[in-house]
């Protein structure tokens, strides 16, 4: 296998890489702001300024008696690199020192500070002063380059990632370099900001705190992130995400590098896309009876299910909608509503499916995860093999929108697209539909089970929606309501949560464990970023306790299970799916 | 040998209708380009190869390799680009080689796409030479009118076009990707080599970026051969295998502190002063000479006593200057500060740089914003070793930016200080300053 | 650490020669007994405090306060500095970014809308003081804070603010900055 | 029955004046204490209460008495409250052997400053009484439930143990001389001029007597049952309010009563040159001996409490050593050298000599074994120095 | 209602031919809608980008790279007259040339006379140097002039008018 050398590290080769990326895999970090692995390379910004030679047959080496930039050169084989000689540690202080010279020195206002290339590499390659005695220029900040983003301008380093990142990936080109030479500046024109889909990216990408995120801006300091491999679930594209919050709420998406979802960048539909969980709308605890008509519990649900005092005292509390504040601490304290609510669906779902098992119906939403549905399926089959299992709508808004656009705003030909955000706006219908597909053995879809809600309707209907939008009409709200027992399990309160004679309430991507499976059939695991908002709980543990499984849900145990028992998820054998995901089904 | 020499390119400088076609074919124009298209492309390139010709733009790179390493036997167009963006002060032979003899270029042009395979030929010519734009416009309509240009030239089965492009006073449009990306509709920010044009330059094909005097010497040494070529200028240096020699007649431009500045051609070789004395007519005023840029400002400068360096393409090299650059020499006389020239230099550098690279955009508007300063009257001794350092790191060292426009900004200051340093260390000492009228000094 | 240097740190001191009177210990109770018995005829060291106010130095670590601008506005930036140097975590501040439109703040980007310090919590370790890049929050040399409910021992901006006033109007605690402008982060806003 | 008026009164009153002295003696021995403490630190002391800060001790003494009275729930309540009594009482019950005041030898009618007076027995009475003492801390410890009370009450109950033994040696001494048990006989003895005092034929004893007597009255540098940074507070780390006061007047009463007997018999009680004749001849007389005898007292208190603040704690295992190395064998020395002399009937300035020679050659059998402890250290710190080189 | 007029159009279309992309006629275009106009209005970019299909961004982007072209903001004058002030210019007098021109017509390099007649510009060299000090009025040369020639310049003239 050929290899080259970085610091006298021998690495193999591996096609189309660069120096910079070879440096990286011999854990070697060459410092760089301008190169970009899915941007064209210019080279312009000289950090990446290397020695490179050529190993000859002989042994000898030839080195070149110029510097070479690491991002434009291609790691070939026998290629010798050296990134800590004193000629480039120097040329590295310098073009630092000339970065910084009129780079403000503004870190403790800005955003950037702490995930700073400038910060970072200053404090590892450069100097620890300045000789400029002149005032530093000064230059206007520019609030209106977009909806979402804010420039400031002196920061900019005029890496033109930005620029570049319009241009070539989203397409629509908002962004242009003004001028030229030291007083050169990114730019919007006037009436077109740069809002396009995709624009959020270029933030992560500014290695420097120049383009900063106005929904972020000066909320918090980085270095009080913490973050959680996340995936987005707002379309079928799955992007692989991080998702950074400090003291259990949320602050920002990012998006994180995935070869197999969706490469380096997100939509802004899905870096702002989390504010749902957040939403005052939420469900914060069961609830037994209609919230709609006020009414505690029915004697009827008392009579079967028996529920405690607990679930009533609470959800009594809930619905009164008294303020928690008021609340004695005695209830805060002692009134935990869910072993109660578990006994009474147990009790309700038992009976059902004694008395009438064709007559009761699970609706599954595709914003569950693969394990909530397996669990649930399991459970529901195994309490009698008649029940129903159908489809929940999935949500389509419009068509695939493609990039990069061209200049009138064109969608690109299919073999040039870099990026898709889809139409289908839920995570994981490939999922949900394999596992139904397994106990079902097809899947009832929508349109079925509506129809026959109105010719021969169900008797016992359970709905898991967890969609982040209001995802039924009054009409479908009016057909399942004609069920004798209609259970919601939600998120957010809605039409139907106000209809239903239980609510369990749900919770969103950010606060839960699971996998979901993508349009192209990618699994991939997300993990949660914050604690369960107050009174809710993770889905997946409703559903194990109401299976009766004993222990602690535990995500790769249930996928190895789910792999021995559905054979389309072989590939969760293992349990682990690693950080970018397997391929389940193609 | 000098006394006897009749020039060659500037032959017909100042005759009455030297821009015509028929006076040019009357005057034996067009001979070199039959000849070529007599020979193969290859064969041509040969002849050149042997003339010894270097580029004329200021880099002196050898002008048959460089058609040589073109790509053989592509599929596809291969450019020629003509650089005809000479913006470096202090140079303007192309104005008057064109103003005088459009027909002479356009036959080198024409040579030298037969050579390459060239089908297309750009002319890339800066704004400010509006009466050559218009010369060459009539010369190229002549010529096509003459089955010169266009399809089968001379019935033979070369085809070309020669279209002329217009730039937009930007300095780097010079360097040759930068003129390439400039034709492109860009904004001129050069290239990083590799690829070289020759590889993959205008529109992503193979391309030829030639100086016009490099064109307009093909020719000649078509026309009378190699060797005549080479009987003129320095010879090979026998003990450094790497000099190729400099060959030819050259183009001095000379401008400033003399009596009589004007462009002189002469055989490559002639020393500073024998220029100055001999040509121009001595410094004015009957001042001395302080200091002397052997070729266009980026070069650097040569001291009073270095006025006996042949400006040759190796001369200056050994006197510490960059190079020979396009000949351009400017005499500057003794009653002139060296920091007020030195800051006229970094201005320009400063409003020149094209912003790509790092080190090139702050250095040189640091560099300009230091000597200001020091003119001001505020400047410190400390001040000289940060001029220094930034001219050591923005081009000194290869490889530090994409062009070499960095290189030609650093080089000036670097030989001020190194040969001019007591003069700065006075006017810092003593708190001299150079008055500045208002309106100069907002840019 | 080389052995050299172990050589060095590691000091070896001769024990003393015992003697009879040391053998005895009574003689050296007894010259213990001198000293103490010396030291009751000495001038008392004491002050007596709410009577005589004690000289507080200069770099005495006391109440804190959040400096003021020249133009009144409140020095800090907001950059979370000192909430992130607390070892007690004992600051709390929310930021918020300057409206555009407002002449007064037009130079400004970044501005804490609240600014909260626990007096309660906090160590007096004076590390705010330490990380702030402009100079904002300071220390003053009042030491006897006293409150009667923990609520009224948590300061916010206007609280700090006027601690601000009164130290500077009292003419005690002068702002210790001399450079009398923003500190170096502000740079960019001051020419 | 027929009850003795006049031998009752007298008894009475010497009762009344014990009893009302020892509380307000523990008071003002508190406030002395402090005094003194910030006089050696450079410091006022308590100033704030009354003139010259006088009724501090009263402030503090009806603070305490009106603190809340907090029993721990897991301590043996009733031997938990007993405790702290049978501390006072034996410290009181010590006291009724010791003339406060000038006493005759003969017990006669009338007043008398002291409450048993001519107890034959008076030196054993008082040495069994104040063994029992350590009951008090041993079941206060104990009753405590607590692991620091009952380390404190561990090593008292080792500590008095060890010292009852040199106490016991160092006056055996005295009483042989003397010939009798009966304090007041002790004291007159020593009558006829300064030379008399006992410290001048006993110097070794007395030493041997005083620091026994401190460690058997807990007082720093002995104070290990109750050392605050180890223990954090000891036997009494559960007491607080009136049962922690009643220790500390049990120990401000040890204290008393220890600088009593060592004026008492080392010092010549209320003897002083110039003053003749019997002690009850005039009531001048009789006030002036008292007053001698406070004065006396008042300095040896005074050197006890400055001892607190010129002397660090013991180690423990050094307060051991002390005892059974130090002060036993001294004193078993001491007595051999005084029945020597005794049995030989030589001058009694021999006893002097002898003490003083006694101390001086265990001094320097302590040079000798300080020495080899020497020679045993530096060839450890030779190992320790090829280790590190 | 365009921005250009149908012979400009015309004109950047027969320019098609000539490159093998479109984006290469932006500065052709450029010079021509400047020399027309005076000034290149955001109008005029749109229908540019429309022309050679590219986002106005690239023109705007290519445009600003040379200080050459004027915005609508700021047109040019009848005349645009560049001095030099190149090394060799500075060297025979330029810089006075210029602050004394500047000082007589209470104008900025840059600025435009208030009869729009002339704006007057600084050029970094114009390639005159054997005849410097230079100027440059539109794009013809005129070598070793004076401060009262330039001052001509500024005054209306039934002259040529470009």
């Amino acid at each position: 296998m050929p290899s080259l050398f970085i610091n006298s590290v021998e690495i193999e080769v591996q096609p189309k890489e660069n120096i910079v990326q070879a440096a990286r895999r011999a854990g070697v970090e060459i410092p760089h702001y301008c190169w970009h692995p899915d941007l064209s390379v210019v080279a312009s910004c000289r950090m990446c300024l290397v020695e490179a030679g050529t190993k000859k047959d002989d042994g000898t080496v030839a080195m070149q008696p110029r510097l070479v930039p690491a991002c434009q050169t291609p790691a070939t084989p026998n290629t010798v690199v050296v990134t800590d000689s004193p000629k480039v540690k120097s040329s590295q202080a310098q073009t630092l020192e000339y970065l910084l010279l009129n780079h403000p020195l503004d870190c403790s206002i800005c955003d950037q500070a702490g995930e700073c290339y400038l910060q970072d590499y200053t404090y590892q390659f450069g100097k620890a002063e300045s000789r400029l005695d002149e005032p530093k220029v000064q230059r206007q900040d520019k609030y209106y380059i977009g909806e979402q983003i804010a420039l400031f301008t002196d920061r900019c380093v005029m890496c033109t990632r930005c620029v570049r990142f319009t241009r070539e990936y989203s397409g629509t080109a908002e962004l242009f370099v003004t001028s030229r030479g030291s007083v050169e500046e990114i730019e919007v024109l006037p009436g077109q900001p740069c809002d396009n889909k995709l624009a959020g990216n270029v933030v992560d990408l500014c290695p420097v705190g120049a383009l900063c995120s106005k929904d972020f801006l000066y909320k918090k300091r980085v270095w009080w992130l913490k973050s959680a491999d996340s995936v987005c679930q707002l379309c079928s594209t799955g992007c692989s995400i991080t998702v950074d919050q400090s003291e259990s709420k949320v602050e920002r998406v990012r998006p994180r590098e995935n070869p197999q979802a969706q490469g380096s960048f997100m939509c802004d539909d899905g870096r702002f896309g989390w504010k749902f969980a957040h939403s005052e709308n939420r469900i914060r605890a069961p609830r037994i009876g209609r919230a709609s008509h006020g009414q505690v519990a029915s004697p009827q649900l008392t009579t079967i299910g028996a529920p405690t005092n607990a679930v009533e005292q609470y959800s009594m509390s809930v619905n009164q909608s008294t303020p928690l504040a008021t609340a004695t601490v005695s209830d805060l304290t002692f009134a935990d509503p869910w072993p109660g609510l578990i006994n009474h669906l147990q009790s309700v779902l038992k009976q059902s499916a004694q008395d009438h098992p064709t007559k009761t119906l699970a609706v599954f939403s595709p914003f569950m995860t693969c394990e909530e549905a397996y669990l649930l399926a399991d459970y529901l089959k195994k309490t009698n093999p008649k029940i129903t299992l159908a489809m929940g709508p999935v949500p389509v808004v419009g068509e695939d929108d493609t990039y990069p656009k061209g200049p009138k705003g064109q969608s690109p030909a299919a073999e040039k697209t870099r990026f898709t955000i889809r139409a289908e706006k839920a995570p994981n219908r490939l999922g949900v539909e394999a596992v139904l597909q397994h106990f079902q053995k097809s899947i009832v879809n929508d349109e079925q089970w509506l129809s026959s809600m109105e010719l021969n309707p169900f008797e016992t209907v359970l709905v898991v929606g967890n969609s982040p939008a209001e995802w039924l009409n009054d009409e479908t709200v009016s057909k399942l309501r004609r069920a004798g027992k209609l259970i919601v399990v939600d998120i957010l309160e809605n039409n139907l949560t106000h209809a239903a004679d239980v609510v369990i309430p749900g919770v969103s991507f950010v606060e839960k464990e699971g996998t979901v499976v993508n349009h192209a059939g990618l699994a991939q695991t997300f993990h949660p970023a914050i604690r369960c908002s107050d009174g809710t709980r993770p889905d997946v543990r409703t559903y194990m306790e109401l299976s009766g499984r004993s222990g602690l849900y535990h995500g790769p145990t249930i996928r190895a299970e789910m792999a021995s028992v559905i054979p389309a998820f072989a590939a969760f054998e293992t349990g682990e799916l690693g950080e970018l995901g397997k391929r389940v089904f193609s | 040998m000098n006394e006897a020499f009749e020039p060659v390119l500037l032959r017909r400088r100042g005759v009455a209708g030297s821009q015509t076609l028929a006076y040019y074919q009357q005057d034996g124009g067009y001979n070199g380009l039959q000849k070529a298209l007599k020979m193969t492309p290859a064969e041509v390139i040969k002849v050149v190869s042997d003339s010894g010709l270097r580029g004329r733009g200021g880099a002196g790179f050898h002008t048959g390799s460089k058609w040589g390493f073109l790509p053989k036997n592509y599929e596809g167009p291969i450019y020629l680009c003509v650089n005809g963006d000479e913006s470096e002060p202090g140079t303007f032979n192309n104005r008057i080689l064109i103003e005088e003899d459009p027909h002479q270029l356009l036959e080198g042009i024409a040579i030298a796409s037969y050579a390459t395979g060239a089908s297309v030929a750009y002319l890339y010519l800066r704004y400010e030479y509006g009466q050559c734009y218009r010369t060459l416009e009539k010369a190229i309509e002549e010529m096509y009118a003459n089955n010169l240009l266009g399809k089968n030239i001379l019935g033979s089965n070369f085809s070309l076009d020669v279209y002329l492009v217009r730039g937009a006073c930007a300095y780097i449009c010079g360097e040759e990707t930068g003129l390439i990306e400039s034709l492109e509709g860009k904004r001129a920010w050069p290239r990083i080599k590799p690829p070289f044009p020759a590889i993959e330059g205008a529109f992503r094909r193979p391309t030829v970026v030639n100086n016009i005097e490099t064109l307009a010497c093909v020719t000649h040494i078509l026309d009378k051969g190699p060797e005549w070529f080479m009987s003129m200028g320095v010879p090979k240096d026998p003990n450094n295998p790497r000099d190729p020699g400099s060959y030819g007649p050259k183009l001095y431009c000379v401008s400033g502190h003399v009596n009589n500045p004007g462009l002189f051609e002469l055989p490559l070789g002639i020393t500073a002063r024998e220029l100055i004395e001999k040509h121009a007519g001595g410094v004015w005023k009957g001042r001395k000479v302080k200091a002397v840029v052997p070729g266009g400002i980026s070069m650097g400068f040569l001291s009073a006593d270095e006025l006996d360096t042949p400006l040759d393409f190796a001369g200056p090299g050994k006197a510490g200057c960059l190079g020979l650059g396009t000949a351009a020499v400017i005499v500057i006389d003794d009653q002139t500060s060296m920091v007020d020239v030195l800051y006229n230099n970094c201005r320009f550098f400063a409003h020149e740089s094209c912003g790509q690279c790092t080190p090139c955009r702050e250095g040189t508007a640091w560099s300009s914003k230091i000597l200001r300063r020091i003119r001001d009257g505020h400047g410190k001794m400390s001040d000289l070793k940060t001029l220094e350092d930034i001219s050591n790191t923005i081009g000194i060292m290869p490889g530090t930016t994409i062009c070499g426009l960095a290189d030609g900004a650093a080089w000036p200051i670097k030989n001020a200080l190194k040969k001019f340093r007591p003069e700065f260390e006075e006017y810092i000492s003593k708190g001299q300053k150079t008055e500045m009228r208002e309106a100069l000094a907002a840019h | 650490m080389t052995t050299e240097n172990k050589k060095k740190t590691v000091r070896f001191a001769e024990p003393p020669k015992i003697g009879l009177s040391e053998a005895l210990y009574l003689p050296a109770i007894a010259a213990g007994i001198a000293t103490t018995v010396r030291h009751m005829f000495h001038k008392n060291q004491t002050r007596q405090y709410p009577e005589v106010e004690p000289d507080i130095p200069k770099n005495y670590r006391g109440v804190h306060r959040l400096n003021r601008d020249d133009q009144g506005r409140v020095k800090c930036v907001a950059c979370f500095m000192c909430q992130t140097a607390c070892p007690a975590n004992c600051i709390e501040i929310e930021a918020t970014g300057t409206d555009k439109n407002d002449p007064t703040w037009a130079d400004r980007d970044k501005f804490p809308k609240t600014f909260v310090i626990d007096e309660l919590r906090c160590i007096y370790c004076g590390m705010c003081e330490e990380a702030c890049p402009v100079d904002a929050i300071e220390l003053t040399s009042i030491y006897d804070l006293t409150g009667m409910t923990r609520q009224e021992m948590i300061f916010d901006k206007e609280k700090l603010l006027s601690v601000f006033d009164e130290t500077v109007q009292s003419g005690k605690d002068p702002v210790r900055t001399v450079r009398g402008q923003l500190g170096p982060a502000s740079e960019r806003l001051s020419s | 029955m027929t009850i003795d008026w006049n031998f009752l009164w007298p008894l009475g009153a010497a009762m009344v004046i014990v009893l009302g002295f020892v509380p307000v003696a523990g008071l003002y021995m508190t406030f002395i204490e402090r005094k003194l403490a910030a006089y050696v630190q450079d410091r006022v002391g308590p100033n704030r209460v009354g003139p010259l800060g006088l009724f501090q001790s009263i402030a503090d003494g009806i603070k305490i008495f009106l603190k809340e009275q907090v029993i721990p729930s897991h301590v043996h309540k009733s031997v938990y409250l007993f405790a702290p009594t049978i501390g006072l009482m034996c410290a009181m019950l010590s006291i009724a052997v010791v003339p406060y005041g000038p006493a005759n030898a003969e017990p006669g009618p009338g007043f008398r400053a002291i409450i048993a007076p001519g107890v034959d027995i008076g030196i054993l009475f008082l040495l069994a009484i104040s063994s029992l003492s350590a009951y008090g801390i041993i079941l206060g410890g104990w009753a405590s439930n607590n692991k620091y009370s009952l380390f404190g009450a561990t090593r008292a109950c080792a500590q008095f143990i060890s010292y009852e033994i040199p106490i016991g040696l160092s006056l055996l001494g005295i009483i042989a001389m003397t010939g009798s048990l009966n304090i007041e006989k002790l004291v007159a003895a020593q009558g006829d001029g300064i030379v008399n005092w006992n410290f001048w034929w006993q110097p070794l004893a007395a030493l041997i007597f005083f620091v026994a007597a401190l460690a058997e009255s807990n007082r720093l540098p002995f104070d290990l049952s109750e050392c605050e940074q180890e223990l954090v507070g000891g036997f009494h780390t559960e007491y607080s309010g009136i049962k922690f006061v009643l220790f500390a007047l049990a120990e401000y009463t040890h204290l008393v009563t220890v600088s009593f007997l060592t004026v008492l018999l080392f010092f010549g009680g209320w003897h002083f040159p110039g003053l003749t004749g019997p002690v009850d001849a005039t009531v001048a007389g009789f006030l002036i001996r008292w007053v001698v005898l406070a004065v006396k007292v008042s300095l040896v208190v005074a050197f006890i409490m400055q001892l607190r603040w010129t002397l660090p704690r013991f180690r423990y295992d050094q307060l051991m050593g002390l005892a059974w190395k130090g002060l036993i064998p001294l004193g078993i020395l001491n007595l051999l050298g005084l029945v020597i002399v005794l049995t030989f009937d030589a001058s009694r300035w021999w006893m002097t000599i002898l003490s003083v020679a006694i101390l001086v050659l265990s001094g320097m059998a302590n040079v000798t074994m300080a020495q080899k402890r020497i020679q045993r250290k530096a060839a450890s710190r030779m190992a320790m120095e090829t280790q590190y080189s | 209602m365009s921005a250009l007029s149908p012979e400009i159009r015309e004109k950047i279309i027969s320019y098609y031919g000539r490159y093998p992309n479109k984006q290469a006629i932006t500065l052709p275009a450029l010079h021509m809608v400047q020399e027309a106009y005076n000034c290149v209005s955001r109008e005029a970019i749109n229908e540019i980008a429309d022309l050679l299909e590219l986002n106005p961004t690239q023109v705007v982007d290519t445009m600003t790279f040379y200080g050459f072209f004027r915005d609508e903001h700021h047109p040019l004058g009848k005349k645009r007259v560049w001095v030099c002030r190149s090394l060799s210019c500075m060297l025979r007098g330029g810089d006075e040339l210029l602050a004394e021109v500047c000082d007589r017509l209470h104008l900025r390099p840059g600025q435009t006379t208030p009869d729009g007649e002339m704006t007057l510009e600084l050029a970094e060299c114009l390639g005159a140097c054997d005849g410097a000090p230079c100027i440059l009025i539109n794009d013809e040369l005129q070598l070793k002039v004076g401060v009262e020639e330039v001052l001509a310049l500024a005054k209306p003239q039934g002259g040529s008018k470009s």
